[in-house]
């Protein structure tokens, strides 16, 4: 299990790859990337913003890796997540789940990226046209990470 | 006790500094509390803090809810629901 | 929405790259690669032969992705699948879906997968110590289907 | 009526041959009646298509279940249930 926020894009492929070839009883990768789009909320993005809090970031990230490693029957997993000012095309966050078998797979890749979404500290702020806004926070991410409330 | 404060997102901002040390009066012990009294300061601190916006509090970089019981030495961050991902 | 049937092995980085630079609407992408495991049903594989029907495949991927495309609100959609001799630790299938956001992205992609996994006319066949033998469908994927049966 | 049929997978390997082409009787007109046809060839052919055993069926590209009819120049295919991904 491994985490780590940067500044720097990432590459998709190596990521994956190294997850792919670490272990021959993986039958099934899942991954999910985010990224910038160009419009939000009607506006065109200029630039995205992510700010986060170093101290925390990478133990609430760990944290989600754990969980998900605790509830599914996952090989290995990785978060990637960028912050730092971002354009509409570039990458965001990066998560690979790998397992034996794709079910569980699939269910903790989204776990991961539901709990990122409403558990992990990072804040976008958006530069359009109209000047400077924050993000707001989505219900429907809350109604996402409820799914999986035990 | 003392603490740590440290603010993120619009919050720090909307008070223009990151990060303060507070020594707080005795009977100051639950993040609530902590709200209750910062929103004392008036003004911007009142409008966060009166509990008319949500604001998320982590205690040492574990994001806890408004009961929680904060001790000396702790730090204490306030910020906006996240949006990251 | 693609389908490509070959024999070659794919560049998951390239292909995700694609989808993902194509359209500035993309805000997520979801992604399932397979690969040949090492171990199956306690034997060590030595090789996985990929034998399929080649007038059908095509048609049968592609009604799959129109499903998909149908049930959720996706942008793009590929399937590549890999056919002929393959080795443990070789990429055998890869599956990309693209959207504005992540559960419609989600859905979409282990949809692709479940669906695959029971209606696309392919078959594998192990050799081990012991010979060759076909692999058996398995059950599970046949449950796996009928979950998203209306 | 004259139709296509194909063999895969470990059907093919079974019959020994990957396709044919029979003219069918009169009568002989849905998946099923082909099957049943097929096992009166005895042998092979008998433990393949006497329903014990799950063969899948496609026509013309489409898979199809059993009731499916069968129309003069059809391909029609037969093959174990399938195990890609």
């Amino acid at each position: 299990m491994t985490v780590r926020v940067q500044a720097e894009d990432f590459d998709i492929g190596q990521e994956l790859s190294k997850l792919r070839l670490a272990n021959s009883s993986i039958g099934a990768l899942v991954s999910f990337v985010g990224q910038v789009r160009d419009v939000n909320d009607g506006d065109a993005i200029n630039t995205l913003t992510l700010e986060h809090y170093p101290g925390m970031t990478q133990k609430a990230l760990e944290a989600i890796e754990i969980e998900a490693k605790m509830r599914w029957n996952i090989i290995d997993s990785l978060i990637v997540h960028r912050v730092g000012i971002m354009q509409p095309l570039d990458q965001i966050v990066l998560v690979v789940v790998s397992g034996a078998h794709r079910g569980d797979a699939f269910r903790a890749c989204e776990f991961i990226m539901d709990y990122l979404k409403t558990s992990a500290p990072f804040w976008k702020k958006e530069t359009t046209s109209h000047g400077e806004r924050w993000v707001e926070a989505k219900i429907s991410d809350d109604a996402a990470k409820a799914r999986w409330i035990k | 006790m003392k603490i740590k404060v440290l603010y993120f997102s619009r919050i720090k901002e909307a008070v223009n500094y990151s990060t303060e040390d507070i020594d707080l009066p005795a009977g100051i012990s639950t993040v609530t509390a902590l709200k209750n009294y910062l929103a004392l300061r008036g003004d911007i601190w009142t409008n966060l803090f009166n509990g008319k916006q949500v604001v998320r509090a982590a205690i040492n970089h574990t994001l806890v809810d408004d009961l929680s019981t904060i001790n000396a030495g702790d730090e204490v961050a306030f910020f906006p629901p996240v949006t990251g991902g």
